[in-house]
């Protein structure tokens, strides 16, 4: 299984029936692939649908049904549509379960930077700000480096995203959650060790004795 | 989301609790629950509504069984049990302009703490709230509103939880039921997942926590 | 013609195409009686309805399409309905063209109070106090005093509505305007002199040369 | 409410003029309206919308024509030309998070000062911003947003100007109509009036300037 993969297959494991859950572009939407089986969630598109289903088959598509990145989708029986300040007060008001996020820095409390790289990459924050500080439980998936360099990190150095710290990071070799506001290392990944997490990891996690394997 | 029944929907408020009712004048007003209510005889209500109907009618039933300790809504006028029960102190009436009460229950739905309105500078209603000026216009800081229950009547629902209101029956409805811990839905009409179509669902499914059964 | 269809069809000429316009109970919803020909006007319901029609006939109506004060109305070809949120977003976001309203003082000012009469009148603001501020125009429609009494007075006594004052007062002596801030005394009704007006009004009423018959 | 052809719709709007632009990404983005303002070489555009699509796609042919000035969006980042134009200096780009962006344009279009949302509360996005506590939470004060002209697009239309909006090509379009001094409607199928259920229509006739007729 490759990085993606266990960290998309691993979040899927937190989804329970009934949740409403939004999946960020990139890893986050490979979430999707992997939901357990009986387990039946609503997706929500930020750009106005709950409900979203797979990706149409060639010509079976319309123009006005696409997710957040503007390419096509289809919904699955009992979607809804709404504009986007109905969205966002879906995302803000307590309604949304679960986000999956991407992310370039975590820091020691949980704190996310994901929305810029100074001087250099400047998208712009979309619903990323909306997303970390309203949904009930935030999780980002990531790979644990970039080039080789951490991105769990002592505190970030990008801007962040939130005040709000986030729930749990996953990565292709570690969870890592923030009970008392503290990173700390709960599940590796098969094969891997709590020394290559550690020194991976730029950030001080807490070990504790029981920190399991990450099932997949 | 769960389907049970009226009695069942009644029997999960507790005496005390703080619900916000859909419904102008009644009309919209999940009356069936109302009813069980009266019938379970739940006390020390708090009513979150638009109005208060008039005696006899939805919420009224209520106010002339003596179960509402406290009522927040816009207009009381056509219902003189109401006001006699909050001039004699058996019942606390907290009135607040239409426009603010709606857009503070949306507040408290969609994760604002507040919106900033020129309703009511220069009035009673401005004692004790913060004022902002912004370009040079006075606002009063109207703060978020949120229940306990949010009691909704709907036309048509399916039995996911997606509803859709009739005409003038909407009003408060779709607004509270984005600002309550539970969602608790009647419906003229409960159809199969699929029939709504989506754009003509007004409360998304996600946000209902429970639909009462028609018989 | 009595004094409330002096006061109605005088309100009703101010109404142009297009505009969109909310009625109060009483006086002001007997305008619509009077609409001029060829004027097609939006008529608001407040609890959520443009395109409000006549009362239907017996056995037409239905239980979910009523007016604001709870009676069944029909709606014409055209009509939208909405939620409370957006009705009243029409009327504080200067998307109402007109509110007529009833009134029981109003000051030299143009200052209105007419929701309430402490100790004896409590029935709440209603839309009366988002209608007053965020209409771009504010048509009181009154009898010109009470048991006598005069109800435009030099300065409210009853609390007031809104600090915003209001544009014209028709009433079945006389229309009043507030040009500079200052009631001003614009026409008298048929057989009605100016001494009559001021002699039925507190408020001191600046009273121009050119003070017109009402045209009805 | 006017039927007018594309060509006079663009042509009412000025050199330097405020859009609010409906769509996500182009999809519900009035296109004609868009094409025309480029054709007629309008200039010096302050263009607020979610985003700014990508080159080549509704408001980017704006941004390739080097016909905006400044833009109001979330999200840019699949636009390089915009992030090309916003280094070099061409264009000013205020970044706004997407649902405070959305509530500040719904607060300018519902006669609100603005909002008290939680979202950029220690971040940058809070620089030069009131904060306020209500009940021990902090939030930042997000101002009201209006702009001289709303272009938006509609699935359904009628000639009173009724919208109605399909899936999600709806987004930012019911809230900017609301917002902006002149309304200019663009949609796929305009219908005689009537034939929009009142429970169907998104954006009232009453508040709409233009529609934009189909060859």
């Amino acid at each position: 299984m490759d990085a993606q993969a266990i960290i998309a297959k691993r979040i899927a494991r937190e989804l329970r029936s009934g949740m409403l859950v939004n999946l960020g572009i990139g890893i986050p939407t490979l979430v999707a692939n992997y939901l357990p089986e009986g387990v039946n969630v609503f997706f929500q598109s930020e750009n106005g649908l709950i409900g979203t289903g797979p990706i149409p088959e060639e010509g079976m598509g319309h123009p006005t049904l696409t997710d957040a990145g503007g390419s096509p989708v289809t919904a699955l029986p009992g979607a809804s549509t709404f504009d986007s300040a109905t969205s966002f007060g879906l995302i803000r008001g307590g309604h949304l379960d679960l986000t999956v996020l991407g992310g370039l820095q975590v820091d020691a409390q949980g704190h996310l930077a994901n929305w810029m790289i100074p001087g250099k990459m400047v998208p712009g924050m979309g619903g990323a700000m909306d997303l970390v500080t309203g949904a009930k439980r935030v999780i980002i998936a990531m790979q644990h480096t970039a080039k080789g360099k951490p991105k769990i990190l002592e505190k970030c150095t990008l801007p962040l995203t939130s005040a709000r710290p986030v729930d749990l990071v996953v990565s292709e070799m570690a969870v890592i959650g923030f009970p008392g506001g503290r990173a700390t290392l709960l599940e590796t990944a098969p094969g891997v060790s709590v020394d290559q997490v550690l020194a991976a990891t730029e950030a001080r996690l807490a070990t504790p004795e029981n920190v399991v394997e990450m099932p997949l | 989301m769960k389907t049970i029944t009226v009695q069942e929907a009644a029997s999960m408020i507790p005496d005390g609790a703080s619900l916000m009712v859909g419904g102008f004048m009644g009309v919209g007003t999940p009356h069936r629950l109302i009813d069980e209510l009266v019938r379970q005889g739940r006390r020390d209500l708090i009513v979150i509504a638009n109005d208060n109907a008039k005696p006899g009618v939805g919420i009224g039933k209520l106010v002339d069984a003596g179960r509402v300790a406290r009522t927040i809504a816009s207009h009381i006028g056509l219902n003189p049990e109401t006001q006699r029960q909050m001039i004699s102190g058996q019942m606390a009436v907290d009135l607040v302009p239409q426009g603010t009460l709606i857009e503070r229950i949306r507040a408290g739905g969609y994760g604002l703490g507040g919106i900033l309105t020129p309703t009511g500078v220069g009035t009673v209603v401005e004692e004790g709230k913060r004022k902002i000026e912004i370009e040079g216009k006075a606002y009063l800081i109207e703060t978020a509103l949120r229940a306990d229950f949010a009691l909704v009547h709907a036309f048509l629902a399916d039995y996911t939880g997606n509803l859709s209101y009739a005409l003038t029956a909407r009003n408060f409805n779709p607004v509270i039921a984005m600002a309550a811990d539970t969602v608790i839905a009647t419906a003229d009409n409960i159809v199969p997942v699929g029939l709504i179509a989506p754009d003509h669902v007004v409360t998304p499914a996600a946000i209902v926590d429970y639909l009462v059964a028609n018989r």
